[in-house]
């Protein structure tokens, strides 16, 4: 069926509240405003404020409520209406949710998941434009989920309310309206499974979210050279597919890494150590990775525009390798 | 202390900027020639307007997402304010920072801000500086009845109360936070009541009443220049647009709306200008017209500015 | 609803039980048999129980740094505490979490915590699942002074009087947040206050009275199971030893330390509970003798059980 | 003249506040508590508490407001007491005061110093003992500063304090008592100026932190068995001296990199890529890191000690590229 990634995950919210009276949403402005995209819209109406919960502006107290509540038996879907706020509750995410089954000895379940939104494209400037991936890649206890399809994104957000550990599903602003098949029914996508969105015996790219979408038109117009990229979409960075990623190495001898996220400490420096690491014989050339230069985000068109990654910064990326 | 008819006529002339500004933007935004998201001050320019007109050469203000009222009645250019909303060199930020992070230092402009709240302390801590430097200026930080629901609300006023610092705090009570209306997101009539909290004064005004807040603004300004710390204030008012723009409003009436449009500041205003005899039909209407003038002049301004050069997407990350 | 003799009895073993672990505890420490940073509970045991005593087996508390009397009054077993104290496999938390993060979830122990204030929202979600099941359970917090100055008491309190959940919030006020003056941290006397601020009942009570402490807690949990939401409850006590162990509370006087401990809350239980003619002089002698055994026990138990194995290091970070 | 890490740090702030009326400092319990780890001993008593500030348990407001006095004139040194705090202040240091100076096209200055210490030891568990310093260098608009040793604590923080930007300065609380020369008089070290601490051609060794010192302590060992350990301190990760560890990957081949942080998407990460990217000719070996597991810290005693690298795991992973 077809679907836009936005209905995709308003459909995985649906179907799972259906299917679990202990799921619950909450977050600012989720209710009869739909969310800020969108995305929780009709599900007021459809499962009563009692399960469609509008909260003040409180980060700390949406999330540090949710683990509460996940601790305690419910399955909370806490929405951050930007992932750049999640600065104001890092604390309750990261030193309470991520840590507790840990620090009890392994005596209590949080299953909570964080639904939340990167990337740049709107003009909403540097504090509501951030791809914050890495840091959450960084603790322990997390796992993180960045769909770039409406399928992985409708599958991934099942398995991720499903899942009893606190996942961060991020979502990605400029992908909402995409529209892609998502089967029928019921089903899920595992988390920690990644997907050859295209194959290439030449070069693989590892890229997430937005950033998969510009790396297979940079492969469709490399094919035409002769180049043919295997396109490697992760899905989940934690936990991570190695075995996918060190394949596809093996196989192609030369990868680049793109993600919207500025490249220093961003996940593409995991990615690119995994290999310099585990695959180092697999590569014929550097490393290479493509991502958002050392700043913030800027609000003027053109330079945000210039900001991120283009397929034609892909494709220069991928024939410096050549 | 009141303020005089030239001082009069130029609160009226900053709220009739303000609106004129806003509306003008509405308009170019719609027709999609500025980008991101706006907030608009439309029906709250009483607030900022009443309270800056009692700042100085060393006062700062922080703001909001909502905050192009708070630069313009900071007395910050409508041109370079135009032109950082198109996104352009010639804007106050280079087009680097946009409606959302629109700032004027050297005007003790601390920025518009992305993050609701997150001028509390900002604010603080600029009043902390004046304090420490002994320059007698004070700091005012402008937030939402739903900022007042953050953590940097409780730690910001109770840092500022104990450590007695100058700084002012005003609540724009507008009723909602985008869809979250008061009487849903906090179980308290007056925000002002929580100053309770921190054993500092707390006052509610009509914020639509641009002589009452600029009393009430007035007042905290003397004390905490006199030493004696802070003030929240609470202005009540109302936004007459959607929380950005694009905003549907479904979570408020028609009737809502309409009934607060009746208690339009600038018309109150320039109503109560009238009958108090401070100026003529005439004045207030060359005001208005020239006050369009220099709007037209801003969008011009900002036509022609350039976009700021690739160039800049690295530069202003450091100083060195 | 008061307490029959037995409970009465049951409360002033609780808090017998809690000094000697303290006490005990302060001992291995100066010994250096417990690693870490630990914070006691000696002179605050009047809160933990007079709380504690009120809940059944839905309720959950959720606790500080400073938190073996909360565990130990919720009903934890003194064994599993003091060998997680020493960082055994036998703790509840099998030596992980330690002094800081000692949990029993299953008996609705959601925690000791290392993050001031963090118990705040986490005792508002438990109690919003006990709501959202419908099974009459209330959750509690216990927080200090320090943390009602933190983020997340405001955000919380907000939160749970707004969807009056089922919570009740106990302010530990002993004074002091480390070296910080209750009157330098704020400007208010009685933290009970900030209730205003939310539109929910605050009182202060006698923290060294557990009685008293055990009647405002009926009150606002009997509010809680009948759906009138949360209560801001303030105890007034005091911290017997330093912060932490070590501390040398260069901050206050020997003079004030020496005041407080002439208010011991558990001499004071102990002697109304004789002139009250509940429990004879040998009745508290013979709890005193059996808690001391238990402590006893206690210790050799932590001394005995093993270290966990280095196979624990990865283990319990993820479900599957 | 020998001092502590401690002193040493205490001597720099001392210095800074006399030689720059705008510096100041505030924090939790700095002064006449002297700070959690004593590091502001003293300074109240010389300085008043005009300039040293006890403040409430606030963190928000802390940074928050540091940011506004840095903004308008003053140079504030804030204290967090734990690193592990941070996450409860992120939004102030990240989304205000690192990108402030971008934002607003470059006219205002940040200088914020703010002082934190990280790292496990003392048996602080999984919320006092942890080491985030991939996070920040993941920050456009802020400098990483991570000391080893007395001296550089004392060069870096003076320099640190001088700097107009936003930096965060991570001490590392088992290094407050070790002792080490330092340079009479004033003295700065410039930030983004690595340190080779040991010289060697066989190999080389990044480390940061306390592990620079087992790992020159690994260093010594394997001399004894003929390998020659090159041991390089970052000493700055933002900015980082790419000149210097490439310069010695060139001399040696061979790239081991020891952090104390998780090594997933910790600043290994980083460096292994930076290597994998610009260095790829210059390896002989792959790349290896020596980080902790991906786990919270542990309270007991033999799991800490475990968790945290050892001189024998060091030793362990050079060994394994030869
Ligand atoms: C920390 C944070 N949470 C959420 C948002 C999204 N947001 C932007 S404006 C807004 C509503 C603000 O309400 P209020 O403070 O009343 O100001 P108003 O818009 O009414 O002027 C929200 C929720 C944000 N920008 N920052
Ligand atoms: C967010 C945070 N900031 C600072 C600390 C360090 N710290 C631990 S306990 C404490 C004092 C707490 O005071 P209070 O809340 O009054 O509790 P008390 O220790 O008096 O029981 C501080 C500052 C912390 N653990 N967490
Ligand atoms: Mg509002
Ligand atoms: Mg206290």
């Amino acid at each position: 069926m077809e679907m836009t990634y936005s209905q995709a995950i308003n459909a995985a919210l649906r179907e799972e509240m259906k299917r679990d009276d202990t799921v619950y949403i909450l977050g600012e402005d989720v209710g009869i405003f739909g969310g800020c995209f969108g995305v929780t819209a009709g599900l007021i109406q459809e499962f009563g404020p009692e399960r469609v919960l509008d909260t003040p502006i409180s980060e700390t107290a949406i999330v540090g409520s949710a683990v509460g509540a996940a601790a305690a038996g419910l399955r909370p879907v806490a929405e951050i209406m930007f992932m750049d706020f999640m600065t104001v509750c890092m604390d309750e995410f990261f030193n309470q949710a991520a840590k507790m089954r840990y620090m009890f000895g392994g005596k209590v379940k949080v299953p909570l998941t964080l639904r939340t939104v990167c990337g740049a494209g709107l003009g909403a400037a540097a504090q509501h434009s951030q791809s914050l991936e890495a840091w959450f890649t960084h603790m322990p206890g997390v796992k993180v989920v960045m769909p770039s399809t409406p399928a992985d994104a409708k599958g991934l957000l099942v398995s991720s309310i499903r899942d009893d550990n606190p996942v961060i599903f991020i979502e990605h602003k400029m992908l909402y309206g995409v529209t892609g098949e998502v089967p029928e029914g019921e089903y899920t996508i595992p988390l920690g499974k990644a997907d050859i969105k295209r194959e290439g015996r030449d070069v693989t790219v590892v890229a997430t979210s937005l950033m998969v979408h510009r790396a297979l038109v940079a492969a469709e117009t490399l094919a035409g050279e002769g180049i043919e990229v295997e396109v490697v979409d992760p899905r989940t960075l934690v936990p991570f597919d190695k075995e996918t990623l060190l394949q596809s190495v093996e196989k192609t001898g030369r990868l680049v890494i793109v993600h919207e996220a500025v490249k220093n400490s961003g996940f593409g420096a995991e990615i690119a150590a995994i290999v310099a690491e585990e695959g180092f014989d697999f590569l014929d050339a550097p490393v290479k990775r493509v991502a958002a230069p050392f700043a913030p985000v800027p609000f003027s068109p053109p330079l945000e525009a210039a900001y991120v990654p283009s397929e034609e910064k892909i494709i220069e990326a991928i024939k410096s390798l050549f | 202390m009141a303020p005089n008819k030239e001082e009069m006529l130029d609160m009226y002339r900053k709220m009739l900027l303000i609106r004129e500004f806003e509306e003008t933007v509405a308009n170019l935004f719609s027709q999609g020639q500025i980008p991101g998201f706006v907030h608009l001050y439309v029906g709250e320019e009483a607030v900022a307007v009443g309270v800056c007109s009692n700042l100085g050469d060393k006062d700062y203000i922080a703001s909001t997402h909502r905050g192009h009222g708070h630069g313009i009645a900071r007395g910050a250019s409508v041109e370079k304010m135009m032109a950082e909303i198109f996104g352009k060199i010639d804007g106050y930020c280079k087009g680097k920072g946009g409606s959302m992070h629109i700032a004027a230092v050297e005007l003790g402009f601390l920025g518009a801000n992305g993050i609701v709240g997150a001028g509390l302390p900002l604010a603080a801590g600029a009043a902390f500086a004046n304090k420490y430097l002994k320059n007698g200026g004070v700091a005012v930080c402008f937030f939402g009845d739903g900022a007042s629901n953050r953590a940097t609300f409780h730690e910001a006023l109770n840092l500022a109360s104990i450590w007695k610092l100058p700084v002012i705090f005003v609540c724009e009570n507008n009723m909602y936070g985008i869809s979250m209306s008061q009487e849903r997101h906090q179980n308290i009539n007056d925000i002002a009541d929580r100053a309770v909290a921190y054993g500092i004064p707390g006052v509610s005004v009509d914020g639509n009443d641009v002589m009452a807040v600029y009393e009430a603004a007035a007042e905290a300004i003397k004390r905490a220049r006199a030493g004696e710390g802070p003030t929240l204030i609470e202005c009540k008012t109302y936004r007459f647009r959607g929380h950005f723009e694009g905003d549907a409003c479904v979570y408020r009436s028609e009737e809502e709306v309409n009934e607060w449009k009746k208690k339009c500041p600038i018309q109150r205003f320039g109503t109560s200008l009238l009958e108090m005899n401070i100026a003529s039909r005439e004045e207030l209407d060359a005001i208005s017209a020239e006050v369009k003038e220099q709007i037209k002049n801003a969008v011009e301004f900002a036509r022609k500015s350039p976009y700021p050069d690739v160039s800049e997407l690295t530069t202003d990350v450091y100083c060195d």
